[in-house]
């Protein structure tokens, strides 16, 4: 365990040194929120009808953002090899490192769910859970796209060709996240989609390692 | 269990696998000719009409088979893609490289042949309370992103394994993407029936059996005609396409 | 035969323009597929004795 | 006399063109060997192969468990010196305190940088630093890739000397170069 832990904080204190770059997708997300409730403030009633949906859009493509710079960093300077190379299981610094990204990533916009949903009009009943399901839903988010990030960190200009490979896979972290926040807000249960978005985190974080260590490996050999 | 074994090895050498699959790729090509002829025309003029629909459910013949061929075709992707990152073996990248096209365009066909038929059915070009119509769509995503990330990637033997990680990423999550789109498009379903799965009498049924057989050889050929075409380039400097090439005349 | 006559077939009822549409596009796509893994293959052979002979 | 690297009949292909082929060498305790060979003729893949980070070759192949030094020096531009240092032993299972990073810094005299973030650093200390790092992992078998790029004389006998302890000490080293190197026991041609 000593590796996650050590990775971990390799990991954030990187990203406190380049505090504007760790912030960029929570930006991105906020700006995006603000542009939505620009567009459609004029119709309140209709816009908290949908605005689960459009948050959690908004999610995971600011997500996009984060995951693009995720192992690229390390693969330029040459870090990343090392960690393949040295580590007696890759697989834990690479737990290290999914967790820190969904610790920089996943966590703020949890916690700032409930500002931005009222800035999208969500009903205030609605704001817990939204903050539970994206909780619940962001690790899966956080360890697929690591996945994606691993395949396309040897491409150049990856980030378009990231989001083809990845986004069709959130799909049902959408359909279950939507779901289950319009259902618990309007009391119709929404109990059902939060295990599916737990049990699919719960699968993503135990096999997305195996995924990303293999597409690391064929990532470096033709580094 | 060790002809298991001999045959695994065997279908693993390019020389063996072009030379014996010859003889299998024209018999496919054949029967999925007659079978695909048949299937239509009885499907088409023969089959009596829907009572609820008329004749516009004729369109099922083509649109399922395509539909189930687009998914077989993934599976085979991503056991393709598993074989390659375990064994190693190179004959999966080769049938990995082969089946993304066809698989891809079947996809399409099928995609499309669904929208034509939900105009009549419900009124609008694209429907979004059919679930395999939807999955589809899903489906065709995956088969852009393995094209895309094959293209991306300059080195052959990283583009496929790359390919095979994320074919078995894929098929991971196929089964969690058609639940939850299954239970999406029940969500909005309200009063209408999905009119894409109905139950047939014999008559209506028959026709579709024969075209989706005639579909899977289709593919069958296709796949192991592209094979052979991909180990031909791939080959191109070994002794045995040398001596081919002397040997053959007109080429296929 | 489920129609009485040609033009009948050809109309399908009200929904001629449908099914047509949706078999003329699939059968010409899956047509056009062959033709090209065809065409692939007759590209690699016709590659080979360009090779073969500079 | 333990053997850290055995090669026979390794070959390997870069895509159509062949790179080397039928490449025998074994690699014991004591010995350096210098990878010789013109630019593009696969040393770097020779190393990277052995390292574990290339599987794309064929013949027989089996090494130890290696500290590996590529072109890039692996170091993180953000992190200071030591932080560098210590994940780097971190990494490999061992822990580095404070007085064996300055000692594997002496060694090569770079130890006024020890605070100083990678990024200020100039080519030549990035390298030594990059170097530096090698006692601290405790691995036996160093493949380095152009290990003297960007050292100037100073730095070159330093990293001769940091070689030839190791090698004293029962460990064995491999090196791509370019030109001949002082310390090295043996010469193995790629393009030959």
């Amino acid at each position: 365990m000593g590796l996650v832990r050590l990775q971990f904080q390799r990991e954030w204190r990187l990203l406190a040194r380049a505090r504007s770059e760790a912030l960029n997708p929570l930006v991105f997300l906020i700006m995006t929120v603000t542009l939505f409730a620009l567009a459609l403030d004029g119709q309140a009633q209709a816009l908290s009808r949908y605005a689960a949906g459009i948050f959690w859009v908004l999610v995971l493509l600011s997500s996009l953002l984060s995951l693009d710079g995720m192992f690229r960093r390390d693969f330029e300077d040459g870090s990343l090899e090392q960690i393949l190379l040295l580590a007696e299981v890759p697989f834990l610094p690479i737990i290290g490192k999914m967790l820190a990204q969904w610790a920089a990533t996943g966590l703020p916009v949890v916690l700032m769910s409930p500002l931005l949903g009222t800035v999208l009009q969500l009903p205030p009943e609605a704001l817990g859970p939204l903050a539970g399901a994206l909780l619940v839903g962001t690790p899966t988010v956080s360890m697929l796209g690591a996945v994606g990030a691993a395949l396309v960190v040897g491409v150049r200009r990856g980030g378009a060709l990231l989001g083809l490979l990845v986004l069709p896979l959130y799909i049902p972290v959408l359909i279950f996240g939507t779901a289950a926040v319009n259902g618990l807000a309007a009391g119709t249960g929404g109990v059902a989609q939060i295990y599916w978005l737990a049990a699919m985190s719960v699968l993503a974080v135990t096999l997305a390692p195996f995924a990303v260590h293999a597409a690391l490996k064929i990532s470096l050999e033709n580094g | 269990m060790n002809g298991l074994k001999t045959l695994w090895h065997r279908l693993g050498s390019p020389r063996w696998f072009y030379q014996m699959m010859k003889p299998w790729q024209t018999g496919l090509g054949f029967v999925a000719l007659v079978a695909l002829l048949v299937g239509t025309v009885w499907g088409l003029a023969f089959a009596p009409e829907d009572y609820q629909q008329g004749n516009s459910f004729r369109i099922i013949y083509v649109h399922v088979p395509m539909v189930v061929l687009a998914q077989s075709a993934y599976m085979m992707l991503g056991s393709a893609g598993f074989v390659l990152l375990v064994w190693r073996m190179k004959m999966a990248d080769v049938a990995m490289v082969a089946i993304v096209p066809v698989g891809m365009t079947v996809t399409a066909i099928g995609l499309f042949s669904g929208a034509v038929w939900g105009r009549p059915t419900w009124g609008t070009w694209w429907e979004w309370t059919d679930a395999r119509l939807v999955s589809t769509l899903v489906l065709l995503f995956l088969y852009v992103g393995l094209y895309a990330l094959r293209e991306a990637i300059p080195r052959a033997e990283s583009a496929g394994r790359a390919c095979a990680v994320l074919a078995v990423v894929g098929l991971i999550n196929i089964p969690i993407i058609k639940y939850s789109v299954e239970w999406w498009t029940t969500l909005h379903q309200g009063a209408t029936f999905t009119a894409t799965r109905m139950s047939m009498p014999i008559e209506m049924a028959a026709p579709l059996i024969v075209n989706i057989i005639g579909a899977y050889c289709l593919f069958g050929y296709l796949v192991l005609l592209n094979m052979r075409t991909e180990l031909l380039r791939r080959e191109r400097d070994t002794k045995w396409v040398g001596a081919l090439r002397t040997e053959v005349i007109d080429g296929v | 035969m489920a129609f009485d006559s040609l033009g009948e077939f050809l109309a399908m009822g009200r929904h001629g323009l449908y099914v047509w549409l949706a078999y003329g596009v699939s059968v010409g796509s899956v047509v056009a597929l062959v033709v090209a893994i065809r065409a692939r293959n007759a590209n690699i052979w016709q590659r080979l004795d360009e090779e073969e002979s500079d | 006399m333990t053997v850290f690297v055995s090669i026979q009949g390794l070959s390997v292909s870069r895509g159509r063109n062949r790179l080397f082929e039928g490449l025998d060498l074994t690699l014991s305790a004591g010995d350096c060997v210098e990878v010789r060979g013109a630019n593009g003729t696969g040393k770097s893949t020779l190393l990277r192969c052995i390292a574990g980070l290339y599987q794309d070759f064929q013949g027989e192949l089996t090494a130890e468990p290696c500290a590996y030094l590529g072109h890039n020096d692996g170091l993180s531009a953000l992190l200071t010196v030591e932080e560098n240092l210590r994940w780097y032993a971190g990494l490999s299972g061992g822990s580095a305190s404070s007085k064996d990073i300055a000692a594997a810094l002496a060694t090569l005299e770079a130890s006024h940088l020890v605070r100083r973030q990678a990024r200020a650093l100039s080519a030549g200390q990035h390298r030594r630093v990059a170097l530096a790092r090698l006692p601290l992992l405790g691995h036996k078998l160093w493949l380095l890739d152009e290990p003297y790029t960007a050292l100037d004389d100073a730095g070159t006998a330093l990293v001769d000397g940091l070689i030839r302890d190791h090698c004293a000490s029962g460990g064995a080293v491999m090196a791509a170069t370019h030109a001949d190197m002082s310390v090295s026991t043996a010469q193995c041609w790629v393009d030959r």
